[in-house]
């Protein structure tokens, strides 16, 4: 299987200065819509934004990261973009008390997008909570293209699903599981992902969520010698690409693993180019990984 | 107004079109800032620091927001000397912006090798010397934290680096004397001194009941430290008057650099600020240049120490 | 549920019915406070710290508020040891507060006074010996920055106080190895450690481009040190698993107060804080009772260094 | 002439949480008002509020001190409080954006209040800029008891004045003096105040202002052997008496000068008992003062 990217590389991020149009609730989320222009044009799907968060002077000096959604280009304040937001912690919470008209500072589109095959060819699209956010963008475009789209929806609980009524609209089916059984089948996208594939010949499989769920995707693909691309998470500090806090062992074409960026070389991986069991270590195989196991202390 | 001012920054022999830098680590090799303002146009882009290796750097989590902070175990990851010469530098060199090269090593001889393999390498304005790693021949004691440590490896780069590139010692904060530390490196040849790098902290994850970083502790930057870094600059400066100081913690904006060009630095590197705003350094720039003029300052260099002076109320 | 948990803390010889004090300097004698909690519920009250005689403390401006801290240099005024026990003593003792004494000298024959004046006055629960001030006979050497002088004042101290009156050094976070200084502390005497005191900082006026303070540098505390102090504790705690620590620095909220706890604090205070809330030790106390409870711990000496345990991945 | 206060000690201070009813801008300044359960009742002119500023999680630790311009206990949310605000740093500007219905934390009535006269004497009062602000509810507890008011109002110039209207409703004679002489007198409320004195018999002075134009007064009030009282503003940390941020040199019933906290001793005192000269420095004579001229550097 190889692992070139069949997609074009992302355009440039640009930071501008965006208006809130609406925010409103969706299950456990919120979904916040507002103007950036220059934005919409430029992103492709899997891209995502990083948001100033807080009042001045705040506490908080990181930017908070998020898929985009959606966008809109036709919008009169010159395209307008579409992100869903989990609130639990100050800076996502003070992002969803924004009230329409509020200015908020935002970069974007920022990452690597996923990569569109060539051929019409089946795909399957899984998301996890909140990460089903990018797929419906990425769905309509597959079925732009003539590819089939099954799209899974997968979460704890049925609040916590999102997209359940774009979904049904946007893909060829839908399938939801919840761990708890409360909507869909009872259990993990994993589990009801086989039968989707056998059924439909889903050559490519792409996935947005939790770590665990991403690994267990690629993990599928691999066995079936397809194609998986996966969008991660991890904690970013400047997501453009300057501090090295948001890497995860990649392994690159050369064959050797690295310590890689998930905001500029990421978020969307090849499933196959993850090291997903050693995700918050450094093998002992990484390029420039420490010779004794503890390392040399170092900040 | 701001243009009248002359911005100029002198550091040892070398002169600066602005005395407002990049933080080493803070802007990768410059190349991801180019796309969000003129990397040439600030005073200096100071890079990552690099080792002789390649070097994987630590497992994550790497970083903790803190209250107006943050901290990070990087562990010093980066490509090895040679891929750094041969693609960093060269673009830098080919953009035509000036760099200051920050190198870092687990042992002096390590800073030798670094400091005599970048000698011939055109296109670098001065050299940082980040002290504030472990001295793996010290069980792990941080070089910047023992005036015999920091003093050998100064004066082992200075043995190997051309005598028209500035030399500057990367202090720690995290000393009883850093004065101390700042005459020791001068003695062993430093040109200048940058300070102040991170403080050690560290926060516990309340969920996990575990260290949030997997480094265990790490580094605190962000205006949380910018009290500590100017006093740092303060002391430094009254101990050493005629020392060049490239002074950074905690700017965010033209009056924050304004405090420590006051309080005595030459010029001054914005690092964590260019997390929440990638242009910061040119803002920065340009914010400096408008609070000198709104002041009546005609130069840079007028400013440098002013709030040193004694007049009026005897401080 | 929260009053499940246990939440006697054990500092030496001393247990208190809460984990959470004021801290020194940031609740005065108690008074104040008593109109917006019942001082009586919390662990103890810290006292600000007397020295023998009268002190009018530095001029103002004594303050700067700095990015999520602030800076002090209130310069230990106070009415003298005398004054002390015939005013804020008695009437802590009449109140039935727990008092914690803070004593503060500029040399080790100060300490020693001042143990000897308090050793047969009741109501003490235990004495903190803030050692980050000036020794006089030292040119001005804070003792809380070499071992010896730290150790000098601990010793005459543990000396002029009876065996069942335990002494917490109170240790200054601006040193190269804090275990080091907590060390000495202990081998003269000490029962326990209280950390962190202030950390060294500086404001630029950029108005009037002198110092913001009119004592120049100031202390910085609140929760921009948080981290900082985390760290102190957690080195500490491993250096010195069995000493009782007093663990503070921008703790606002429980779950702050819950970081220091897991990192190997037996109790903490609260300072800064307290301007912002007056009745914030009281409300911790509660915030953490609220939040151990949440994690299933049925007494806070559980939780007590639960972050330095090894299962699972080994950190 | 006797410094001995005449008036009842201040009522003890509650923390509520208040909401924000009204903002509205009054030349330079704006006023703010909100509802304060409890604090309107228990507030005597010259008491202040200490209020929390900057949103969750802010970098602004500290709470912002106020005069406390007007209450009103009679409103339907349990008591309004008024202040006046210079908006010219970050937590005044936080402050003055609340929108009608946020929430506010507010400390109140906080420090000791002006002394009334017993008896029905003349009494001038003099504001300077917003420090006007406490001086109407002053006026009123002033004229209730039979005391001729007559207010001086100054500033630098026309537009950082304030309650130049409400003056001449409250007041018997109002008095207007600009630096820059764009409205009533150009010069000093100094200027005026003798003038004022020997027209109508003025026995007390009361002030409030920066701290040169008090000195002033206490020094006019000194020479004619008339008692003076001047609220000042000292930076406060803490605004509760627990610091010792907030210190002036004041000398006591004993003679003896002691740096004195403004917060909870003042912030009204008698114009004869502060060493205006010595205001921002440890006078030799003070209690405790370092015995060399630099005395022993501490913290
Ligand atoms: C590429 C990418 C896409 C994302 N897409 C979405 C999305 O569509 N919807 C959504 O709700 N969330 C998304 N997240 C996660 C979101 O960024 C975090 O939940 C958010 O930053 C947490 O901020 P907080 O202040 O609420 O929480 P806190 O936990 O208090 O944040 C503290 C700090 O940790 C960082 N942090 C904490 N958790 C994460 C995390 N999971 N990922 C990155 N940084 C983190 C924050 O940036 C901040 O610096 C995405 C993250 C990344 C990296
Ligand atoms: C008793 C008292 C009554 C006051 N009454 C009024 C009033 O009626 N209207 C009004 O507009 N202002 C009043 N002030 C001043 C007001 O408190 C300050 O202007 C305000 O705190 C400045 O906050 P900032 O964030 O806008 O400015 P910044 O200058 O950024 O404040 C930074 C820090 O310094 C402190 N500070 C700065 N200036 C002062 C000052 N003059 N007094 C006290 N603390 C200060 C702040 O509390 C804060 O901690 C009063 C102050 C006191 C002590
Ligand atoms: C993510 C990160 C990585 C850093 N890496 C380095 C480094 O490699 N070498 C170095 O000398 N300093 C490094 N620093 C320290 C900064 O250069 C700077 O001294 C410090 O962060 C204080 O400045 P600031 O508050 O503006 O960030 C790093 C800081 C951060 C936040
Ligand atoms: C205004 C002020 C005065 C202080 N005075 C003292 C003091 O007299 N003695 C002392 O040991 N510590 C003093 N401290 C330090 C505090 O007790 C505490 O160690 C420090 O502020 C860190 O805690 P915090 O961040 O919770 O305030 C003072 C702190 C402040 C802010
Ligand atoms: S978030 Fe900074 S390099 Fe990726
Ligand atoms: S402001 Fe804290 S004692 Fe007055």
């Amino acid at each position: 299987m190889a692992s070139k990217r069949f997609g074009k590389p992302d355009a440039g991020p640009i930071q501008v200065r965006g208006e809130v149009l609406a925010v409103r609730r969706s299950g456990d989320y919120y979904v916040l819509v507002f103007a950036a222009p220059g934005v919409a044009e430029a992103t492709a799907p899997g891209n995502f934004v990083a948001i100033a968060v807080g009042g001045q002077p705040t506490a908080m000096l990181l930017r908070r990261c998020f898929s985009i959604h959606r966008v809109d280009t036709a919008g009169a304040l010159g395209g307008t973009v579409e992100i869903v937001v989990d609130a639990h912690g100050p800076g996502t919470k003070w992002l969803v008390e924004r009230a329409v008209g509020d200015p908020i500072d935002v970069i974007a589109p920022l990452g690597r997008p996923f990569s569109l095959p060539k051929d019409p060819v089946p795909c399957v699209l899984v998301g996890g909570g909140y990460g089903s956010a990018p797929l419906f963008m990425l769905a309509d475009r597959l079925r732009e293209r003539g590819c089939r789209v099954d799209l899974v929806l997968g979460a704890a609980t049925e609040s916590r699903l999102f997209g359940v009524v774009d979904g049904r609209r946007r893909a060829s089916s839908l399938t939801i599981t919840t761990d708890d059984g409360s909507l869909g089948t009872k259990g993990r996208v994993t589990d009801v992902l086989d039968r989707l594939l056998d059924d439909h010949g889903g050559q490519v499989i792409y996935g947005c969520g939790p770590m665990g769920m991403l690994a267990g995707l690629a993990k599928v693909a691999q066995e079936r010698g397809i194609v998986s691309q996966c969008a991660v998470e991890e904690a970013m500090a400047c997501g453009v690409g300057v501090c090295m806090t948001c890497v995860l062992p990649v392994i690159g074409s050369d064959g050797v693993t690295r310590m890689t960026r998930s905001c500029t070389d990421g978020p969307v991986f090849f499933g196959d180019q993850v090291r997903w069991d050693s995700v918050g270590t450094v093998p002992s195989d990484c390029l420039g990984a420490p010779v004794s196991a503890t390392g040399g202390a170092q900040r | 107004m701001s243009n009248v001012v002359d911005m100029r920054a002198n550091l040892a022999s070398v002169t600066l079109p602005s005395p407002v830098l990049t933080a080493s680590g803070c802007a990768a090799a410059g190349r991801e800032l180019d796309k969000f303002f003129d990397v040439t146009a600030i005073g200096a882009v100071v890079t990552k620091s690099i080792m002789v290796q390649p070097r994987s750097g630590r497992p994550t989590p790497r970083m903790a927001e803190t209250p107006a902070g943050m901290l990070n175990s990087i562990g010093l990851q980066g490509p090895g000397i040679e891929e750094f010469i041969s693609k960093d530098l060269r673009w830098l060199r080919e953009r035509g912006a000036r760099t200051v090269v920050s190198i870092a090593g687990g042992s002096v001889n390590e800073f030798a090798e670094l400091a005599n393999r970048l000698r011939h390498e055109e296109g670098i304005a001065a050299l940082e010397v980040n002290i504030s790693c472990p001295n793996v021949e010290s069980r792990g004691q941080v070089f910047a934290c023992d005036p015999r440590a920091a003093s050998s490896v100064i004066h082992a780069v200075r043995r190997h680096t051309g005598a028209q590139t500035p030399i500057f010692a990367k202090l720690s904060p995290d000393v009883t004397d850093i004065a101390d530390i700042a005459q020791a490196c001068v003695s062993a040849g430093a040109d200048g001194l940058s300070m102040i790098n991170t403080t050690l902290g560290m926060v516990i994850n309340t969920d996990t009941m575990r260290p949030a970083l997997a480094g265990i502790t790490g580094g605190l930057s962000g205006p949380a430290i910018r009290p500590m870094a100017v006093r740092c600059v303060w002391q430094v400066r009254k101990a050493l008057p005629d020392v060049p100081i490239l002074g950074m913690g905690g700017i965010a904006n033209g009056l924050d650099a304004l405090q420590f060009i006051l309080a005595g630095a030459n010029a001054v590197s914005v690092g964590t600020a260019t997390f929440n705003d990638p242009s910061a350094p040119w803002r920065i720039h340009n914010e400096l240049a408008a609070a000198l003029a709104d002041r009546g300052f005609r130069s840079l260099a007028d400013a440098v120490g002013h709030a040193h002076r004694e007049e009026g109320v005897n401080l």
